[in-house]
């Protein structure tokens, strides 16, 4: 038998992050603000609203449904990590379009889709201490681990480890881009607001709520 | 506060349907409200010329489209980049069969968002060209001159690029015509006062009275260096000299000259300003062809004023003094 | 003060030298170098438009010089009257054969001075005729309508009376116009800060955040009532309200509406007052004919903004709309 | 012999009224910024420079050469005393054009006409607290004096008295005309600055120094 998931399984996928986002919405806020302009909850709230509102709606083609949630984020969310969600939900989406269940693989692939869609939509590199050095290292991890055949929940549990591993690596290093950029200096030492909720996002989507 | 304004979070959209309703004839709203189109597009058979951005520094960027400028603006939240499906309306309203030109200013968050409404367009095959602007010679040096931000020397390729457009050029001809013009403009600005933010409600910096800070981008971004408030001649030649040096014409060059207010400083001081700006340029063996001088590009109530010189060749001077009509510039 | 200029002493001039560097093709010096004058003056065969005033309120009054509408300016320093023989430079200089109409606010000095122009004009032959402006409701009741302060209404009779003169009108005519135009055309005022003159240094008065003063005159005079800042769409009701009741146009009557700001209104700002204006003015059964929304009247660095409503009849629609070219305002 | 003045005796008036007008010059601001802006100051001097400057040059035709005086002043003064200064002067100078030398009876036309220009330009009434209430009464004294065939030294007597005479007589009053109008009961019990220079230049016009 082959875990897969249905449109069901997406929709409670979207609320469990749409929650986590929310809830996490006055921590980003002052991650933000040490580093940033601190708007980063706000972002996350209104995405959240946006998720929720999308989730209840249903649809047939799972793939242009997420990226659909994709584009409802960046209806309201016109930031830089607004942006950067709604790109890495369409981009998820556009490798899966047709499918009405999504398995182990797939997800594997939407998860590299959507870090290579954030990268190419931002020009950041890895280490210049953004989102990207969170998420890379989670869709590395889920590959080996979907790709060696190891359960989803472990799978997931791997992710998370990773993209959390990959936000304390570069929480000592120097921001060099977005208004962080800016701060220069300063920013040694502080957590990368987007990094941060990378970890929090992945892990609802695993069901790992808990996880910070 | 010293401003007028109803509710912080309906600012844009009040400000919005004002303007459709002072100029019915001229502008439309697209599906959403933040697109702002001519009210007579698409024009079809030509290329079609769209920007977009924050809102808080009109006349840009809505200010330009009309007759022989931009035909679309996407209008975002205060200083807030608009999101790439309101770009994307704008696009779909203005494409006349020819191509779209996206031309707007170097911040991270609408470089990210034209780019994902360009893919959305694609998918619509409608060809899309993005030209961006970063004329601000405070925000980098010339190693890195592709970092700097834009500013008020967007409105040169809006003008240049809209006439060659409304001449019937193709997509190529147009984007050759806002690179042109771009390559060889330069600004630098300076503040004499923060501004606010309705939804914030104070100001987002301070900048004490007899302060100026050389260099300070138009939504409050550090400039260069903070200093004891000079006299408009030596200010002049600052901004002059640096701008000018970055530039590098050749004696004998012409050149457009743009003295921006920034919001609270009145065009008599503009004046002053561009006096000594013009003995500068004209010392410097440059004839200007055409002068600007007033609010071009704003950051809602900041005192300050930026410069901006673009240098010309005949095809670009024609193309500046080409007609065009839109609710806040005219030409010809 | 968070302002730009070289020697309060040499504010004005150091302006004006600016001004005519800017728009040398549109623009030239009398023998005065406070008297402007249309670069192709005096247009022969035309009856000549004159104005005048203090310095301070860019674009009045220097601003209109031009194509279509005025033909020359004398120029006082900031906020005081021009001479008379400054003014008998520019009716000299302007006069084209057919006479001289001068516009200009009600202000006690500028009168005494227009009229000691006047007498000197006639004694060299040119036969002059004035129409004063006193469009500020603010300032006195109906019953001593003459007693009133002249606003930005003037740009409207600036605008018309330019407009018949540019069409060959003989100098009753033009007058006539004049009249006709000012005869429906009232305003109000509403000030968020004031404003400094360079040689003083120091505001004139008085205004903190978080009040406004209703009906306060361009110059800092006192105006009706000092409040708590109001929403705007209060503020835009308030000086709707006084403005319509006083000029009380029909239902079904066409009108022009300016809205107008003082210097340190951000033009977004302008139009979310302009919409709610706009509201009202249909609602009254008025239409509007054509909608000013920008800086026409100004007061150096003061924030705040004035209604103007201008009754219309198809001729003065017409010269409203007839084509105009000056350095601050382009119609047609 | 009939009393005359040429050309020497008017450019020696205008030095006296000039010092006078300089001496005067922090009295007069004192007055009018309790009433008004406080620039008569600013403007007395500015007439005093350009009379001097002007008795510098001399005329045949005193008239004319008088009525240049006014053009003068106002050209560097274009406030309202400024300009009704000037107005004074253009007028006395017309009723005596062509004249080489000015006898009592002119000097009485002369007065007359300046009072009546300066009526005729503020377009204000006796009794307005203004300038007026000092100009008319010391005009028909002069009139008076002359007519009666009083020497001319008596004659500017009588002149100076009746102008102090009128300025007292409307200190009480409200003024209601000009920026002082503006400042409304707050004026009553202040001297009207305009009337205090008229009382200052015609004593310095007639030789009486000291008079204030
Ligand atoms: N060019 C970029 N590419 C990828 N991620 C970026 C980029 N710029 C910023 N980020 C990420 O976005 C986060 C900030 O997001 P947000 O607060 O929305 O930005 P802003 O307020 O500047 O628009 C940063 O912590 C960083 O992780
Ligand atoms: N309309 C008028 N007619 C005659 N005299 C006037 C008039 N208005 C003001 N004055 C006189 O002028 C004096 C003030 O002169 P000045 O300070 O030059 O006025 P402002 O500063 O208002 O231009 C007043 O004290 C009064 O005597
Ligand atoms: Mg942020
Ligand atoms: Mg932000
Ligand atoms: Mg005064
Ligand atoms: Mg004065």
């Amino acid at each position: 038998m082959t875990e897969s998931y249905d449109i069901g399984a997406v929709q409670d996928a979207l609320r469990r992050l749409a929650a986590a986002l929310r809830g996490e919405a006055d921590r980003l806020t002052e991650l933000d603000q040490k580093v940033g302009d601190g708007d980063l909850g706000i972002t996350a709230k209104k995405v959240a609203d946006a998720l929720d509102a999308h989730a209840a709606e249903g649809g047939d083609d799972l793939g242009q449904y997420i990226a659909a949630a994709g584009m409802a984020a960046n209806r309201v969310a016109s930031s830089t990590m607004g942006t950067l969600l709604a790109t890495a939900a369409m981009r998820a989406g556009k490798v899966v379009k047709g499918a009405s269940a999504l398995e182990p693989a797939q997800l594997a692939e939407m998860l590299q889709a959507a870090a290579q869609g954030m990268a190419e939509r931002g020009k950041a590199n890895r280490g210049d201490k953004t989102i990207l050095d969170a998420i890379f290292p989670a869709a590395e991890a889920l590959r080996d681990a979907v790709d060696a055949g190891r359960p989803l929940a472990q799978a997931g549990q791997e992710m998370v480890d990773a993209a959390a591993k990959g936000r304390d690596e570069v929480t000592p290093l120097r921001s060099r881009i977005g208004r962080a950029g800016w701060v220069g200096e300063r920013t040694e030492g502080l957590v990368d607001p987007g990094c941060a909720l990378c970890v929090v996002a992945l892990a609802s989507l695993a069901g790992l709520e808990e996880y910070r | 506060m010293r401003r007028f304004f109803n509710n912080p979070d309906t600012y844009v959209t009040d400000m919005l349907d004002g303007l459709v309703k002072a100029y019915p004839k001229a502008l439309a709203f697209g599906d959403d409200p933040h697109a702002i189109v001519r009210a007579d597009a698409p024009v079809e058979g030509k290329v079609a010329l769209a920007t977009g951005g924050g809102s808080g520094h009109l006349p840009v960027f809505l200010g330009y489209v009309g007759e022989g400028m931009l035909d679309g603006c996407a209008v975002g939240d205060v200083f807030n980049s608009p999101t790439a499906e309101q770009m994307l309306d704008v696009t779909r309203r203005i494409h006349g069969g020819k191509g779209v030109l996206y031309i707007y200013g170097n911040y991270g968050g609408d470089v990210m968002n034209f780019d994902m409404s360009t893919e959305m367009a694609e998918m619509e095959d409608i060809e899309v060209r993005t030209v961006i602007v970063a004329d601000d010679v405070a925000s980098a040096g010339p190693d890195e001159a592709e970092r700097r931000r834009g500013v008020a020397g967007m409105v040169f390729a809006f003008k240049t690029a809209g006439a060659k457009a409304a001449a019937g050029a193709s997509l190529d001809e147009v984007e050759e015509i806002a690179k042109r013009t771009l390559a060889g403009t330069r600004s630098m600005g300076v503040a004499l006062s923060p501004c606010i933010i309705p939804s914030v409600g104070k100001p987002g910096f301070d900048l004490a009275e007899g302060e100026m800070e050389i260099g300070m981008g138009i939504h409050g971004e550090p400039g260069a260096k903070r200093e004891t408030l000079q006299s408009a001649d030596e200010v002049a030649e600052r901004l002059a000299t640096a701008v000018l040096d970055d530039l590098a014409p050749a004696s004998g060059d012409r050149v457009a000259v743009m003295m921006n207010g920034l919001g609270a400083t009145p065009p008599e001081d503009l004046f002053i300003l561009y006096r000594k700006v013009h003995e500068i340029v004209e010392g410097r063996g440059l004839s200007v062809h055409k002068a600007y001088v007033g609010e071009y590009a704003t950051s809602m109530e900041m005192a300050g004023a930026s410069l901006t010189i673009c240098r010309l060749d005949d095809e670009l001077a024609g193309l500046l003094d080409a007609p065009a009509r839109t609710p806040f510039f005219q030409e010809g």
